[in-house]
């Protein structure tokens, strides 16, 4: 009979422990009826998970930074309709589970508003299908992964893609192709998921034939399996080489293949093009020299830029020492467009209200990007075009001929055409009206 | 050809390293009959006290030796600190034969947490010190290049230098009759646990090296979660295994075995083969030969 | 210039292994530890050379007090163990486990005429000098073992149930060697024995033990002539 | 001890887990969607490291790799599921069956193994097996596969939320198991296993076939490793590589070490702790301001030096701790 009693001891012990902390930290829903979830009189509070450690976290962890810095400038300037936003930020390490019960404290404890700027492919699909945010009506703006599912409103309904698909880059990277290169022997590089396979539909539908593809699994990329792709690479002498793959993967490329003096004209994909995250992982500014690389927003060193110019100034302030590169552009964009998103939503902001005001008027609002959004009531496309550029001596991307020359199609079997978009003039002082 | 060439270069480069990550392994292993699965967290520990070193005094070879020397006391104050206490408290017990494993592991977590919590999780640059571009042969480039050589010397020298101590010496002598038999060994009045101590050390200062190289090994950046170095503890004890864990030459072997397959493997069939590839190495030497390429028969059972 | 035990207590858990025992070993004698399997004889030999440590009493050689410090301690101090069970590593050479013997002596000469000594009293182990441990026979072992203790040129020789395992003949020669050497070095020896007979006819005195207590000493004749260790301990 | 244990009927148990389980239920309609999804997680842990302490403190055998089994149970669970449209209840059951098949291999590689060996393999595997997804398309690579056991059914209510679904899911089939396990424990197999953990060799001259009884014990603890990677897989709606990391497998390891290897008493306090740690943490270095590198790195740090201090201090872990106080005050005052 003891050792029965110690089971019931331990086991009522046991629950206490649980039903305490269960109380302990149940947070004060002090929150009024008058106001939707994450908004009062005074503050929008808004959620973002990413890898901020890990493998994957080089250069994306600098993005929370860069959209906090446009948010305190706003915040400064009035906030938006009157409230200052402010970011929760959440370390997923780029694991799925981490993502899903991140995203669960940012809905549920934290009590956002919106998840803004989630990154990954992998870690959104498994949001979407664990918390569900689409059936929750937690709107999930400008997802940061240009897997182009997820622009499918059907299976999405408060999902808002920003990037273009890597559908639509590959289509535009084999136009430029057979307008540059027409006739050469072309390799591809690849990462062998949805991320690379949403790429290799792209080049196979513009009828790109290669000499040679290389796959790589997600997470093998280094010097060791490197030596491998050149080797094949150079034994089916490509002249042109696509790196479609993430940073850490375009460096192990550029690198072992300056060390294996195999220099063929470089294509690199826009996800792998950052060139901070390249040379910080040791590849000389001059291996970059005159790669081929693509962007939708304005070239980072471009100071004539009306955006880049504010945006790097706003940066520097917020963020002192750090260098303003394609992620801290995008983190800022991202913000740019949330704010006018909230903005447009009105005074008696709620979800619902968000959703509508994004469809409604996504397609005119302003951003750093020089192609549209194709925000409508049907459709959450967000940009849907590059402009293409090479690398100068330092490592920066500057457009060919100095200026942007900008493509665009969609992620089915719409033509790659010209684009004739002219971005409208920023808003004063960069604040959305 | 020129792939076939290229392959076994590429493997016996990173060979090498495996063959000094299992070595230190080995060292651990033979001087304390514990594995140490922290050792890849140790090797990273060190290595950035080498990045550290190189910010001051912009030479790798110095910055090597502080590495090892860094290594050397980072492993010694583990094993005092730790490991002599974990053996003196689970003696016995359920867990007493794995308590060291999942000590160790918990070491490595602790490593790497503290470590990005002091350098932060950004890659950082170790400059390779010599070219890392690669020998011409007419018109062909081989993987192979000065820093490369430089690596495999490097690894040659200090396996000789450890065999010659094994070998030749006193200390040698007192790590070897420590590890077969700490009782006799003390019965012949040597200070089992301060060889211990020192087994340790060398251990470290070991890895230090391993961590050096492979960085530099490849494009010279380093990081706290870096594939290469979750990949330098898994290939270090297979390469250990395989070569029979307490023997240095099965050592060699095994890690040159390793580098090799996985540099075929990953040439000839795919790269989605790479973290599976060790595994299914290690499952055919169990199989073919359970006792390693040099090691003794029956000597799985630790 | 004696082994004095008074009174030694020495305990497994709280499994008592040796209790209140006294003797006491003169310079260059032969004392054996008779007793059956489990009388605690090892258990006596790993306490006096710092294996095993004590609970109570004493235990003394030339002032050097055997129940403080431990083992690679007491072996500067003269003192070396034969342990149970051929007490050699298979894993060296011969030569290395000789020189393990003397691995803690300073002077490196006096070491190599400690060898040449060991050499010649067991002439196959030179000839076998270079060989794996592994390869030798189980006498041979024995006598590698006995020549390990004799390199850290020791003034007690803690003797472990040498004949164990060996054949007739082989036991004959090693109670003989044991008998020489203790002779030759003026050794003091505590010869821990099963074979009693054999240990107890190369003897000065004898110590007879039963489940950790003394239940019979004096010199050695006495106790072969004494008809309950006889019945006992003898066989006949 | 045991002869105490035995007295406890089959029924009275049968009691105290319809008890345990109503209460389990009272708690779920009280507390709010995050504390239920974060009680799906506890149940997904006590599962899996139920999983670890069949292995490790029952028969003796260390897995590092028990992650790469739970991602088997996985992504069975989410074939079953997509493929051939299997019932919840049968996917989960050829999520057990599959890790099972797979346990079992890699139980007769590992019966001639042990100590570090066994580590070393399992390591390896874990490391491995996940990124065998990206070699197979059928297991979707890296993005994975989606797994979907369905909305509540409409009886319940409609504001019965998905995660109180989980829950209710991933709490019955723990107790289900943890009753099983407990019969296991006590059959002929339980005391086997204890007497190999004691001494390999006495275990043999007691006639016991070693071989045999290692690789059963490695099948069952993998069937439970599976039931355990269908839950996961289940909360998080998803199944891919990066789902099942080497961090997954260290963390059941160490809820193992704090829940007590030897005995399943304890093994919701390692399950809790192992869900608390983070939160805790965020909790305090919210109230110190600290920096953001300072509140990704903690956990890992704790639970790091807490499985160290474990393992020193509490080598059988804080329950077994407690019950062997408890039998030393019996035994005094007999």
């Amino acid at each position: 009979m003891k050792s029965l009693h110690r089971r019931k001891l331990i086991s009522a012990s046991a629950i206490l422990a649980v039903a305490a902390l269960t109380v302990a930290t149940v947070p004060a829903n002090a929150f009024s009826p008058k106001y939707e979830v994450g908004v009062n009189g005074s503050e929008i509070k808004l959620g973002i998970t990413l890898p901020m450690t890990g493998a994957a976290s080089p250069g994306y962890n600098k993005v929370p930074g860069a959209m906090k810095a446009y948010f305190d400038y706003v915040n400064a300037n009035g906030g938006v309709n009157g409230r200052k936003i402010t970011l929760v930020v959440k370390d997923d390490a780029y694991v799925p589970t981490q993502a899903v019960s991140k995203t669960n404290e940012l809905i549920l404890k934290d009590r956002v508003f919106a998840l803004v700027a989630p990154l990954g492919t992998a870690n959104n699909k498994a949001v979407a299908a664990s918390v569900n945010p689409g059936r929750r009506g937690v709107p999930v703006l400008f997802v940061n992964t240009g897997f182009s599912g997820f622009a499918d409103q059907k299976k999405y309904p408060t999902t808002y893609a920003l990037l273009p698909s890597y559908v639509m880059e590959a289509k535009i990277m084999a136009e430029y192709i057979k307008d540059n290169f027409a006739g050469k022997n072309i390799g591809l590089v690849y990462q062998d998921d949805d991320f690379g396979t949403d790429a290799l539909a792209g080049f196979k539908q513009a009828g790109v034939k290669f000499a040679t593809t290389v796959g790589y699994a997600s997470g093998s990329q280094g010097a060791a399996t490197a030596a491998g792709w050149v080797t094949k690479l150079k034994a089916a002498n490509c002249d042109v080489v696509i790196l479609f793959g993430v940073s850490s993967a375009t460096a192990a490329g550029l690198g072992t293949a300056a060390a294996l003096k195999y220099a063929p004209q470089w294509i690199l994909g826009s996800v792998g093009g950052d060139a901070t995250t390249i040379k910080a992982s040791g590849v000389p500014a001059g291996v970059l020299y005159n790669a081929v690389g693509a962007s939708f927003l304005p070239a980072t060193t471009d100071t004539t830029d009306e955006y880049v110019s504010l945006f790097s100034s706003i940066y520097a302030k917020a963020v002192p020492g750090s260098a303003f590169d394609n992620n801290v552009l995008v983190g800022m964009n991202s913000a740019f467009v949330t704010v006018q998103a909230l903005k447009a939503a009105g005074g008696n902001l709620t979800r619902k209200s968000l959703l509508a005001a994004i469809d409604a008027k996504g397609s005119t609002f302003a951003s750093a990007a020089l192609l549209p959004l194709n925000y409508s009531a049907t459709s959450h496309v967000g940009y849907n075009g590059y402009w293409f550029g090479k690398y100068s001596p330092t490592g920066d991307l500057k457009p060919d001929g100095g200026k942007y020359t900008l493509y665009t199609t969609d992620s089915g079997t719409g033509a790659v055409v010209k684009s004739t978009y002219k971005r409208p003039a920023m808003p004063a002082k960069g604040l959305p009206n | 050809m020129f792939e076939f060439i290229n392959t076994l270069l590429i493997g016996i480069t990173s060979g090498a390293i495996y063959s000094l990550m299992a070595l230190a392994l080995v060292l651990v292993w033979r001087s304390t009959r514990v594995v140490n699965f922290a050792q890849a967290g140790q090797a990273l520990a060190s290595t950035y006290f080498g990045f550290e070193a190189m910010k001051h005094i912009d030479n790798f070879w110095i910055a090597l030796l502080i590495a090892m020397i860094g290594g050397a006391i980072l492993a010694a104050f583990i094993e005092m600190v730790f490991m002599r206490l974990l053996l003196k408290h689970t003696s016995s017990g359920a867990i007493a034969s794995v308590a060291p494993i999942i000590a160790t592991l918990g070491l490595l977590e602790v490593i790497r947490a503290l470590i990005t919590l002091k350098w932060g999780g950004a890659d950082v640059l170790i400059k390779a010190p010599l070219s890392n571009t690669g020998f011409s042969i007419g018109t062909h480039t081989l993987v192979f290049s000065p820093m490369k050589l430089a690596i495999i010397a490097v690894v040659v020298f200090l396996l000789s230098i450890l065999s010659i101590l094994f070998q030749k010496t006193n200390i040698g002598l007192s790590l070897r009759a420590s590890a077969f038999s700490p009782e006799l060994a003390r019965l012949a009045g040597i200070r089992v646990d301060l060889v211990r101590t020192f087994g340790w050390a060398l251990s470290g200062a070991t890895g230090a090296v391993a961590g050096m190289l492979l960085v530099v090994n490849g494009n010279g950046s380093l990081s706290p979660a870096s594939i290469e170095f979750s990949l330098l503890l898994i290939s270090g004890f297979i390469a250990a295994v395989v070569g029979g864990l307490d023997s240095l030459l099965g050592t060699v072997i095994g890690g040159m075995i390793l580098g090799l397959s996985t540099a075929f493997v990953l040439m000839y069939i795919s790269d989605s083969l790479f973290f599976i590839a060790p595994f299914i190495i290690l499952l055919l030497a169990l199989i073919i030969r359970p006792q390693g390429i040099l090691g003794k028969k029956g000597g799985r059972r630790a | 210039m004696t082994l004095i035990v008074n009174n030694l207590n020495v305990h497994h858990g709280a499994i008592a292994a040796i209790s209140d025992v006294t003797f006491t070993v003169p310079q260059g004698e032969l004392t054996a530890v008779i007793g059956s399997n489990g009388a605690g004889k090892s258990t006596l030999l790993r306490a006096l050379s710092g294996l095993k440590g004590a609970t109570s009493g004493n235990a003394t050689w030339k002032e050097h007090n055997l129940l403080k410090g431990s083992a690679e301690i007491h072996v500067r101090h003269g003192i070396s163990h034969v342990s149970e069970g051929m007490s050699v590593i298979p894993e060296l050479t011969v030569e290395e486990n000789l020189d393990l013997g003397a691995i803690w002596r300073r002077n490196k000469s006096e070491a190599q005429s400690s060898k040449r000594e060991v050499f010649a009293l067991f002439p196959r182990l030179e000839e076998r000098r270079k060989q794996s441990t592994a390869t030798l026979s189980g006498g041979e072992r024995q006598m590698l073992a006995i020549g390990r203790a004799l390199m850290s040129k020791p003034e007690l020789l803690l003797l472990d149930e040498p004949s164990l395992g060996l054949a007739p003949l082989l036991v004959k020669q090693i109670f003989e060697a044991i008998s020489n050497i203790s002779k030759q070095f003026g050794l003091s020896v505590v010869l821990v024995e099963q074979n009693a007979m054999s240990a107890l006819q190369i003897a000065h005195s004898g110590v007879v033990l039963n489940l950790g207590r003394v239940v019979a000493a004096g010199k050695a004749q006495e106790l072969i002539s004494d008809p309950a260790v006889r019945a006992a301990y003898l066989g006949y | 001890m045991r002869k105490i244990n035995n007295k406890i009927s089959n029924k009275t148990r049968i009691v105290i887990f319809l008890l345990l389980g109503f209460v389990i239920f009272l708690i779920s309609n009280r507390v709010d969607e995050l504390r239920v999804y974060q009680g799906a997680s506890v149940a997904v842990y006590v599962v899996g490291i139920a999983s670890i302490i069949l292995l490790t403190g029952y028969s003796g055998q260390v897995s590092l790799g028990q992650g790469a089994l739970l991602g088997v149970g996985g992504y069975a669970a989410a074939l079953a599921r997509n493929h051939w449209h299997a019932s919840v209840p049968l996917t989960f059951a050829i999520a057990i069956l599959a890790a099972a098949a797979a346990g079992a291999l890699l139980g007769m590689a590992a019966a001639r193994l042990s100590g570090p060996y066994l580590a070393g393999t399992t390591l390896a595997l874990a490391v491995g097996l996940p990124s065998l997804a990206n070699q197979f398309s059928i297991l979707g690579g890296e993005q994975g596969l989606f797994f979907d056991v369905g909305a509540p059914p409409q009886s319940l209510g409609a504001d019965f939320t998905q995660y109180k679904w989980f829950f209710w899911i991933a709490a019955l089939a723990t107790l289900i198991v943890i009753f099983w396990l407990q019969n296991v424990m006590r059959s002929r197999y339980g005391r086997t296993w204890k007497a190999i953990r004691g001494s390999d060799v006495a275990a043999e001259l007691a006639g016991i076939n070693i071989a045999r009884s290692k690789v059963l014990a490695f099948t069952l603890s993998a069937g439970v490793a599976g039931l355990a990677g269908a839950l996961l897989a289940m909360t998080i709606g998803t199944v891919s590589p990066s789902a099942f990391p080497l961090a997954l497998s260290f963390s059941l390891l160490t809820g193992a070490v704090l829940s007590g290897v030897t005995t399943l008493g304890g093994v919701i306090l390692g399950a809790v702790t192992l869900v608390a740690i983070p939160e805790i943490v965020a909790s305090v270095v919210d109230r110190l301001g600290a920096s953001e590198g300072v509140a990704t790195n903690l956990p890992s740090l704790l639970v790091g030096a807490l499985l160290i201090l474990t393992v020193i201090v509490l080598p059988n872990g804080p329950v077994e701790q407690f019950r062997s106080k408890q039998r030393a005050k019996v035994k005094k005052s007999h």
